[in-house]
């Protein structure tokens, strides 16, 4: 890693209005010494930049720069509040986030409601989730996924770092309600033997 | 209606179904949802669907429909067990509990996510930042072929045009005129008109004279100097001369 | 001046939409320990930034992060796309490759077709084309003409290597359309007898 691969790496990182894939950077920035330069960039600048007012953070591949998050309360003013989601928008959000990719009907099985034509639209509109193909079963139900841009809003550097995903996992609360009570009824032959 | 605290608790507007109302309810019994009562909470549920009927308050149809089911796994948690019915009523309890445990799940996932440090309200980006700009250059390609047909195109197309038809035989209408004039004058019976075209001459030449002679048969049968006959469109056309 | 304040002032600094005066950034940052703190939190970043990718600057009392200058050039990104030339291109560049230096009112009586500004826009963007002084004419028109790289890019030594207009004839390409049409009906009607 250089000291000009780390200065051109900042400053293309500052310049962008987008987050930016190593990919992209590299097309900016151009090779430098070596492929790996980049990546020892942007450690070296995570690094010089932590805890200042401005972070470096990574989100879902993609990389950008951002005010330190304790600090808000000096940039909240006269700002644009983020839209407020309904209870619907959120848990349809958390269902998608935490199963995806995942089809309408495994959402309202989830909910034990229907999914309101908005509700799907609003999360889309806000650029968080993205159709992600049709499940090969029969009715080729279309499924939902995330999108980079919840990472990003969210403040996740990938889908690993869903708050609780690994405990939620490890509890089958991800199964589904059928394949949980087979789990379960498993278990319970076994106690029972 | 004049029990306007009882009517608050009834506040149906505020769930989202009936699934929301038992795990609101569940949630009540403070305890973790595996240790839950089912039977409790179904009696719950049932009380209040009930008294939302007492009150007179419009209930949606799927609030009744999980009021009968529940109604259902009631007696059969209550009754002896049937072997012979399937699925039996502690599993459907469980399944109960599972579900209402995953939607516990997610709407506390959904509670931690909107809690996090999100974009735009607790971090900011650049607000005005340079920006990255992508030139497209076109890199313009074109090949010596290309070229060439061009010039021969433009050239075809601009040249004087120099259409000396020089291997080329024509007969005029006037020529064809006078040709089958003479020609029919000594012809009593009907004679194709082929028969007027000059033997000896070119395919190019035969297309011209054919054509030709056509319309001069046409001119001479105006005038009255020529008599026509064609069976049908496109049969042979017969000239001779007017009969008297 | 506190290192919090330095913190503020740089993340103030970064989400602002325009450059701050030390008002405005007083009052987003507060007055702090006294009244200087801002500057010399100013002073400190502008110490901090320099030489990096992003500088702090000052322009007429107001203050803004900007990329370093040096850098500039890493923040567009050429793309090349193959292109092929129009048909009014490829004729144009073929009139003035047989006849240069030729001017644009030249081109267009042999084409018999205006041409239009962008044409030779193109062909001088390609750098096949190139402008040849102006002929002493009324009016003085600019004339144009050929480059080296057309050559090397039709893989011609010299214009000479360009074929001449009876090399053209002999491969067909100089026939008329309606005359080799023309042509085609008889042999038909030949091969018919």
């Amino acid at each position: 890693m250089s000291a000009a691969s780390e200065r051109a790496v900042e400053a293309v990182l500052f310049a962008s209005a987008e987050p930016l894939s190593l990919d992209s950077l590299r097309a900016y920035v151009g090779e430098g010494d070596g492929g790996s330069d980049i990546r020892a960039s942007l450690a070296a600048l995570a690094e010089r930049y932590r805890g200042r007012g401005v972070e470096l953070v990574e989100r879902g591949g993609r990389w950008h720069f951002q005010t330190a998050p304790d600090l808000a309360h000096l940039l909240r003013r006269d700002r644009e509040e983020v839209r407020r989601l309904s209870r619907a928008g959120i848990e349809t959000l958390a269902i998608i986030a935490y199963h995806e990719p995942v089809s309408r009907a495994e959402i309202e099985a989830i909910r034990g409601v229907q999914v309101a034509k908005g509700t799907l639209d609003v999360l889309m509109e806000a650029g968080w989730v993205r159709p992600a193909g049709r499940r090969e079963v029969p009715g080729r139900p279309l499924t939902y996924a995330t999108t980079p841009e919840f990472l990003s809003h969210f403040g996740l550097r990938s889908r690993r770092d869903l708050p609780g995903l690994d405990d939620l996992r490890a509890a089958g609360l991800l199964d589904p309600v059928d394949l949980a009570f087979e789990q379960l009824a498993v278990e319970k032959d076994a106690d029972d033997d | 209606m004049s029990d306007a605290p009882e009517q608050l608790t009834l506040d149906l507007e505020g769930w989202e179904g009936p699934l929301d109302l038992l795990l609101s309810l569940a949630r009540a019994q403070k305890v973790d949802l595996r240790e839950i009562s089912i039977l409790a909470l179904v009696e719950q549920y049932l009380r209040y669907v009930e008294r939302a009927r007492v009150l007179q308050l419009e209930l949606a149809a799927d609030y009744l429909v999980m009021a009968a089911w529940l109604a259902y796994l009631k007696s059969a948690l209550l009754l002896p067990r049937d072997p012979e019915v399937e699925p039996d009523a502690d599993e459907l309890a469980l399944r109960l509990q599972l579900r209402l445990e995953r939607l516990d799940a997610m709407r506390d996932a959904g509670a931690r996510l909107m809690a996090r440090d999100r974009l735009g309200r607790d971090a900011f980006r650049r607000a005005a930042p340079e920006g990255l700009r992508v030139v497209r250059k076109a890199q313009w390609t074109a090949d010596l072929y290309g070229l060439m047909t061009a010039y021969g195109r433009v050239s075809a197309r601009s040249r004087p045009v120099m259409h000396v038809v020089h291997d080329r035989e024509v007969m005029t209408l006037e020529a064809a005129i006078a040709r089958v004039a003479a020609l029919v004058g000594s012809a009593i019976d009907w004679r194709a008109i082929e028969a007027f075209l000059p033997e000896q001459a070119s395919v190019a030449l035969r297309r011209s004279a054919l054509a030709s002679s056509f319309l001069a048969a046409l001119e001479l049968a105006r005038q009255g100097r020529v008599e026509l006959r064609q069976e049908a469109p496109f049969a042979p056309l017969y000239l001779r001369r007017p009969a008297a």
